[in-house]
């Protein structure tokens, strides 16, 4: 039992990793990027690339891949998104619909259908584990993720409320228009979120390439994940990422060991389950109090609460 | 030498041209009341002195320099500031990051949110709420501070008084009262008249687009307005020809 | 036009008991007393923050009261959607507007008059017609809402809620930038209302022209009502003049 | 013109996620094509061959469309499929519903007579549709003669997903392994896209298992063999024998070191003594002639599409009129031959409309002196005695 | 339909009929007379080509309804689609005709969709998004717990096979066809009704939705079950010309991802935009889809230029050159001269 549920919360950070990014455009730039999937693939290939071909081991060569992600970026949200964003919640959606499409195509194209994985050139970190007493295994990757997932995360929300750029991207994102006429360059605040984001995504490409295999279509079945841990945490909040990669991770364990099949149902059901306590909160005053600690800016207010001295 | 200065200038919505050929000077410090009935273009034009909105011909000139290719963005940094129409909150964001938003352009000046907190008492409890909770009266007020955090050389309000109760009507007139005597020049949209004009030092009336009126606020009646409202000034040839 | 009243002699049309509200833990409505007669025009003022969008909200169903009860034409009408409540003849309008914004002025209001009030698709249409000429804004019948200034968004706001056929009109600040022609216009439309029998209860800091339609006056601060009566009684009491105009009554 | 073409409809899955599959298909008909260039002698005439190759994209939905686009259309007088259920299936049932003769391979026949609606016990719902190679049986005697080859505790832990071969194999294949004296762990279905096995590898490791056993997709089976070796498990299996994933070298390249020495199944190996019926070509000449040609390492698919394409020619060859719908459809259901993969014979199948065709016990090696990291080699031949053993199955955890 | 209401004391009508769409309610119905007629003239390859297109036509309506003019944008319609798909089989293998079972099985599906909506349609914008495509997940996963779907493997609709190859071509091009032209006018005249209005108003701003009286959540779930119906009877129609049925491939994303695009591409919120926008997908597929990788990477670059430099969609952009719409939906307030914008009459 115990070995499950840890190894369903180091599950939860995996998860948190590969929402991480789409949780920042979902929450915070409002776009529903569809194309998130595809672009941490087309990072764990170029991660493979580096490796396979000129030896550069994947940790260096995120030294070069994160860049140029953060690059791919900018372009992105200067050619691309900026342009869709502008009309409306929808567009976007189409706009990297097409993207993905277009990039897991090209993937295909350039590399074939052949499976890749990362973990060969990670000597045995792919697999390599820590033994506790009890015949516990607490996996080395695991637990990288989980920290990079706590670092990233919470040094995204950090920067979000604490930093003047980080409080221009929000307000950029809810009002382009208005950001201009408080003195924010809207266009260049954007293509820096947009650079951030691709630079989690890359890191997630990584992981993603570490802890599994990939093929260019590979992206699209991990989004789903992603998207529930993001939901769960709730908008606006990275730190509520987190614990919904988290919660998503437990239910999906919990479910396995309820029944074999159990593993995705009971991570699509434990997500519906979330969402109903939320909405039900104002109707049914009991869920009230677990509504509330559902809520993981719950946290967040607790400990702004407990900094400030009003 | 005008500080501020509009020429010829049109704007457009689509096929409905909102401001038409409107020209007029500011010199520093100057306080002009724009006044006008629904639909008289004035937000349109304080958009487009903001840079908000692009006009389909003629200039706006700042010290002399023209800002056509200059964003919105920029025109703050460089001292003009628009409490905008409908006050464009960031609705999702507390009082005090609002304000601190407004600090973006980095102009240096006294405005702190120490000092609209105390212009603004009433803000002070709900410094942490998100503004889209905020009650009308609340937000207008935070739009106000929001605009003064940016130090601005020219100010820009839109509707100031819209929603605020008669006391924090005055508080906002006083701190209007202090800028003028630290040299900001201000255009001020007001449908108060009478208030209006007790801190005006010019008074222009827009009807459908066009200025009707144009006149120092000394030498200017209630009625006089009132007739431009509804063009009884147009053949009279009322345009200043500054 | 106007749809009978039921309730019997002598009892409230609209009241409110012992209403709370909080947010989180910010108390906005304190234990609040109100009732009004039928017909009667009242007017709220109070300065910003005192709580009074948030009671003709709560008046109105936008959300339920925190505690307390509210009963409408002898009807408990507490747990009732704001739909129901506006199908019975209790409709409000917002401070800050609201338009359907993808769809042209005369839908938003047909949709108003089609849904607020059980009619014929003619009568709606007849309804849309009078209140959109009621309320001047036949000429900008055909425009999509979003291109509207904020004045006809606010005019839009009364147009939709007189479209529903109401009984009782709560008006949150309508008056706010009008120049004094228009005011004047805006002050007879509301009196027009008022001849044809609907209540009216408005929310408003343009104290001059509220002054020119409410029989009664109230104010309220922090959540709570510090006056109400007669409106000169009102304008000049103590702690109105302290908490609200801040020393210039007029 | 059509009077004395034949049109043949080849559909498999290109591109897609599936793509692995049919990577090696251009190559397989150029061959084809080369050979027929001097048109097909059949019924005393010769007959100008047009094969026209078709991608599903990996799309069932597509794979259904394209099939009906070659009915109609193209008036197509046989149609071949090739690899997967998601490809196989809806074709058949296109060619079912039109009355076209349809001949394929490479997936469990369980799946693709049972996975169509026929009932066990019940006569065949099918007329026109035909499907050569492995099936569970086949399965089992391969697995039963390959588990024997090394001293194990028989206990075998299974990992067999909710889908097409993962269903067929646990109803049918589970009983008859236990029945062979082997222990089945059956921690149950999984559905695919399972990205943590913590609960099955407790339950292997409990239970002391030493023989693994799966029919995983690439993605599913790297995340679980990691896990796997994360938590100690891979440590005491000393045979680990996987289906699906495994059948292309850049699935097993993939696991790293964790790859080497996993157990495999073919359907096909260079090493098969068959030639090819239609092309003359014997295993070996294919296998290096696609390395020569492609610069890749040689896949078991080479074979397994060049057999269907000799089965399918050598059936129309063999009816009386190969213009005739109905001749064609019977000189399948009655063709007996031997391909480049081996025997295709349907006049003795399992059920009627089925030929069972061989699966053979192999090893994923380290290679020796090869531009390829990894060798593939034959282990066990129990259910096709000529094809040559090159290799001792090694341990796993050896 | 009365063209024309008219306030006869002062000349104010209300318009909701132009001449030209009178023309093109006339022209469309006389082109679904036409295409009754199509199995006896063309082949069988078109008429199971004008079969997809009508179910793509159906799709790309039924999201159109949800998202354009109801506000209500899923990512999980493949629900809808698998479960029509689901049950059309669960019904035939229970022993009822495969024709009647696609219907049966629409209804069964809309019937469904009725307690789901009670708690879908409480969520919000994106929550509701991707709830869908979670709520479609779960299904395809129950599905595949049923035994006679035997798991990814899916199953067969078999019990077609007793219809001759082309009779059972046609019935099922009519079938879709008097489908496709149901469902369109239903959803027209839904939408040209007081409820239509409504469902626009709540796309908009449900808040002032409620204030003047719309019933929102009962206004959203007629919307919702019709989708889910209409989608349903798509599913078993599809299905009925597949026959195979493989879960994952019914209940894949990729059908809302496609309703997706026909609808932006067509002009979303538009009534004609819908079925322009799967005219053109269904013309894309069928001229380029054989070139493989290369058609996607095609589509997705069309989906692409099209969110970038078309925003409104091909009906939304010739609209907006040409101001006239064939199908209108909405009303115009028709005066008898140049009005001033007064204040008061
Ligand atoms: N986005 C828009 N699209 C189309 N027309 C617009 C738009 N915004 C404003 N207009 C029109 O332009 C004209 C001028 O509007 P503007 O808002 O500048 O007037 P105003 O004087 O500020 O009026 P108000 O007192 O109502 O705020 C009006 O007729 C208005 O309806
Ligand atoms: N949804 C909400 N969440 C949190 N606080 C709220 C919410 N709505 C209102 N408030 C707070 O409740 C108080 C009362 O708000 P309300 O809008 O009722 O004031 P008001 O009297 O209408 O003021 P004004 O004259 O400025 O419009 C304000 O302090 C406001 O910030
Ligand atoms: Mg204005
Ligand atoms: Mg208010």
């Amino acid at each position: 039992m115990i070995n499950t549920l840890l190894q369903g919360i180091l599950l939860g950070g995996y998860y948190a990793v590969i929402a991480c990014g789409l949780s920042f455009m979902f929450s915070v730039m409002r776009i529903i990027n569809l194309a998130h999937g595809s672009l941490a693939v087309a990072a764990a290939y170029g991660l493979w690339l580096l490796a396979a071909k000129a030896g550069i081991p994947p940790f260096a060569g995120l030294l070069i891949v994160l860049p140029v992600m953060a690059v791919i970026g900018w372009l992105l949200q200067r050619f691309i998104l900026e342009r869709s964003a502008r009309g409306g919640t929808l567009l976007p959606i189409l706009t990297t619909f097409g993207l993905s499409i277009v990039i897991d195509n090209l993937l295909f194209e350039q590399f074939g259908a052949d499976t890749r994985s990362l973990a060969p050139f990670i000597g045995n970190l792919s697999y390599a584990s820590w033994q506790l007493p009890g015949h516990i295994f607490v996996g080395k990757l695991a637990v990288l993720m989980m920290v990079t997932a706590i670092l990233i995360l919470g040094g995204l929300q950090f920067f979000l409320s604490r930093f003047a750029l980080g409080r221009a991207i929000r307000a950029t994102a809810e009002d382009p228009d208005t950001a201009g006429l408080v003195g924010i360059d809207a266009r260049g605040v954007n293509a820096v979120a947009t650079a951030i984001t691709m630079v989690t995504t890359g890191i997630a490409g990584a992981f993603l390439g570490m802890r599994a295999t990939f093929s260019p279509y590979a992206g699209g079945p991990q989004l789903l994940f992603a998207f529930e841990a993001a939901v769960i945490g709730g908008a606006g909040s990275l730190w509520g990422t987190l614990a919904g990669g988290i919660v998503l991770g437990l239910a999906q364990s919990l479910g396995a060991q309820l029944h074999p099949q159990g593993f995705l149902i009971g991570g699509h059901a434990v997500f519906l389950l979330v969402l109903f306590i939320r909405l039900s909160r104002s109707r049914l005053p009991v869920l009230d109090k677990v509504g509330a600690l559902l809520k993981p800016s719950a946290l967040l207010n607790l400990r702004a609460r407990l900094r400030s001295p009003t | 030498m005008s500080h501020l200065s509009i020429r010829d200038l049109d704007v457009r919505h689509g096929l409905l041209q909102a401001v038409r050929g409107v020209s007029f000077d500011l010199a520093k410090g100057e306080v002009l009341a724009l006044v006008g009935a629904n639909g008289a273009g004035k937000t349109t034009l304080l958009r487009s002195i903001a840079g908000a909105h692009l006009p389909a011909s003629g200039r706006v000139l700042l010290d002399d320099e023209d800002l056509a290719a200059v964003p919105s963005h920029k025109r703050i940094a460089k001292g003009i500031a628009l409490v905008p129409e409908g006050r464009r909150l960031f609705s999702q964001m507390t009082v005090e990051e609002n304000l601190l938003l407004g600090k973006s352009c980095g102009r240096k000046g006294e405005w702190s949110i120490d000092r609209v907190l105390d212009a603004f008492p009433n803000l002070k409890p709900r410094r942490h709420a998100k503004t889209g909770h905020l009650s009308g009266g609340e937000q207008q007020a935070t739009a106000i501070g929001r605009a003064l955090m940016s130090n601005p050389d020219i100010l820009l309000l839109d509707e100031v008084s819209l929603g605020l109760s008669p006391l924090v009507v005055d508080r906002v007139y006083a701190q209007l009262q202090a800028l003028l005597t630290s040299g900001t020049t201000i255009v001020l949209v007001e449908q108060d008249l009478a208030r209006a004009m007790s801190v005006a030092s010019r008074v222009i009336c827009m009807l459908e687009g066009r200025i009707v009126l144009d006149r120092p606020a000394a030498a200017v009646t209630r009625e006089h307005v009132t007739q431009a409202y509804f063009g009884l000034h147009r053949a009279s040839g009322e345009r200043s020809a500054s | 036009m106007r749809r009978e009243t039921q309730n019997r002699p002598g009892e409230a049309f609209l009241s409110a008991k012992g209403i709370h509200k909080r947010f989180g833990a910010l108390v906005v409505l304190d234990d609040l007393d109100f009732s009004m007669g039928d017909g009667e025009a009242v007017g709220i003022v109070g300065p910003n923050g005192a709580g009074k969008t948030t009671l003709l909200s709560v008046l109105a169903g936008a959300y339920p009261p925190s505690a307390g009860s509210i009963t409408f034409d002898g009807t408990e009408v507490t747990s009732r959607t704001a739909a129901e409540r506006c199908r019975s003849g209790l409709v409000r309008t917002h401070q800050i507007p609201k338009p359907f914004s993808g769809m042209t002025t005369f839908e938003n209001v047909f949709v108003a008059a089609s849904h607020g009030s059980a009619t014929s698709r003619d009568e709606a249409y007849e309804r849309v017609v009078d209140s959109l000429s009621l309320c001047g804004m036949l000429g900008v019948a055909n425009r999509q809402a979003d291109t509207l200034g904020l004045l006809d968004r606010k005019r839009l706001e009364l147009a939709r809620a007189l479209a529903t056929q109401p009984r009782l009109l709560l008006l949150d600040e309508i008056g706010g930038g009008l120049t004094d022609g228009e005011a004047s216009e805006l002050v007879e439309t509301i009196l027009e209302l008022r001849r044809r029998g609907i209540g009216i209860i408005w929310i408003e800091h343009i104290v001059h022209i509220l002054l020119q339609v409410a029989e009664r006056l109230i104010c309220m601060d922090a959540g709570r009502i510090i006056a109400d009566g007669e409106p000169k009684t009102v304008m000049s009491d103590a702690e109105v003049v302290k908490a609200y105009l801040g020393g210039t009554p007029t | 013109q059509s009077g004395d073409t034949l049109k043949v409809g080849f559909i498999s899955p290109r591109t897609g996620p599936l793509g692995g599959f049919g990577e090696t298909d251009g190559y397989v008909l150029d061959l084809a094509r080369k050979a027929l260039a001097n048109g097909l002698q059949a019924g005393g005439k010769s007959w100008k061959v047009e094969i026209l190759d078709q991608d599903t994209q990996s799309d069932p939905s597509r794979a259904g469309q394209l099939a009906k686009e070659l009915i109609n259309n193209q008036a197509i007088d046989l149609m071949l499929a090739v690899s997967t259920p998601e490809t196989i299936n809806p074709v058949a049932d296109a060619c079912e519903a039109a009355g076209i003769p349809c001949l394929s391979t490479v997936m469990p026949w369980e799946a693709w007579y049972f996975g169509r609606g026929a009932k066990p016990g019940a006569p065949s719902p099918f007329k026109w549709t035909y499907h050569f190679g492995f099936g569970v049986e086949e399965f089992h005697k391969a697995y039963v003669s390959q588990w024997s080859l090394i001293e194990t505790n028989k206990k075998v832990g299974v990992m067999y997903p909710n889908d097409a071969d993962g269903n067929a194999i646990r109803a049918h294949l589970a009983p008859a392994l236990a029945k062979s004296g082997f222990t089945i762990v059956d921690p149950g279905a999984y559905e695919t896209g399972t990205t943590d096995f913590s609960a099955q590898i407790a339950l292997f490791r409990q239970e002391g298992v030493e023989i693994f056993n799966s029919f995983p997709i690439p993605p599913d089976f790297a995340a679980f063999w990691r896990q796997a070796a994360q938590q100690g498990l891979t440590q005491q299996i000393k045979i680990c024998q996987v289906a699906k994933t495994g059948l292309f070298p850049s699935d097993i390249e993939a696991l790293g070191d964790l790859g080497l020495n996993i157990g495999s199944a073919a359907y096909w190996h260079k090493a098969f003594p068959y030639k090819s019926t239609l092309t003359g070509v014997s295993g070996t000449e294919l296998a290096d002639g696609y390395e020569t040609a492609s610069g890749k390492q040689w896949t078991q698919q080479l074979g397994a599409s060049l057999a269907l394409l000799d089965a399918g020619f050598d059936a129309l060859k063999a009816s009386d009129d190969v213009k005739s719908k109905e001749a064609v459809a019977k000189a399948i259901s009655t063709l007996k031959t031997t391909t480049i993969a081996g025997k295709v014979d349907f006049t003795s199948g399992p059920v009627a409309n089925v030929s069972a065709g061989p699966i053979i016990g192999t090893q994923w090696v380290k290679a020796e002196g090869s531009k390829f990291p990894l060798d593939y080699v034959v282990t066990e031949n129990a259910t096709d005695p000529n094809v040559p053993v090159g290799a001792k199955l090694t341990a796993y955890n050896g | 339909m009365t063209p024309n209401t008219s306030f006869a004391s002062n000349g104010i009508s209300i318009e909701r009929w132009t001449k030209s769409s009178r023309l093109a309610l006339a022209s469309m119905a006389a082109v679904l007379a036409l295409l009754i007629l199509a199995p006896a003239v063309l082949g069988a390859g078109a008429i199971d080509r004008m079969t997809a297109l009508f179910i793509y036509v159906i799709l790309a309506a039924m999201w159109n309804a949800l998202a354009g003019f109801g506000g209500l944008v899923s990512v999980g319609q493949q629900l809808f689609f698998g479960l029509g798909a689901y049950f059309t089989i669960r019904l035939a293998d229970a022993g009822l005709d495969p024709f009647v079972s696609v219907f049966a099985a629409a209804i069964v599906t809309g019937a469904l969709s009725i307690p789901l909506s009670l708690f879908m349609l409480r969520l919000k914008g994106g929550e509701f998004a991707i709830g869908m495509w979670v709520m479609a997940e779960l299904a395809h996963l129950l599905v595949n717990l049923d035994r006679l779907i035997q798991g990814e493997t899916g199953t067969s609709l078999i019990s077609l096979n007793v219809y001759d190859s082309s009779m059972r071509r046609a019935t099922i091009y009519w079938l879709a066809l008097t489908a496709m032209a149901a469902l369109l006018g239903a959803l027209f005249i839904l939408m040209r009704s007081r409820a239509g209005a409504a469902m626009q108003a709540i796309r908009d701003n449900e808040e002032a939705a409620t204030s003047v009286g719309v019933r929102v959540t009962a206004t959203k779930r007629l919307l919702f079950v019709l989708a889910a119906f209409g989608i349903a009877v798509a599913g078993g129609l599809w299905l009925a010309t597949a026959t195979t049925f493989q879960p994952k491939t019914y209940f894949s994303v990729q059908w809302t991802a496609y309703m997706i695009f026909m609808v932006l591409v067509g002009g979303i919120g538009k009534f004609e935009g819908a079925i322009l926008g799967a005219i053109l997908f269904f013309v894309i597929e069928t001229f380029f889809g054989a070139a493989g990788v290369w058609y996607l990477i095609g589509l997705g670059a069309t989906a692409l230029i099209f969110s970038l430099y078309l925003p409104r969609g091909l009906w939304g952009e010739v609209e907006r050159r040409f101001d006239f719409q064939l199908l209108p939906v909405g009303y115009r307030l028709k005066l008898p001269g140049p009005t001033k914008i007064q204040w008061k009459e």
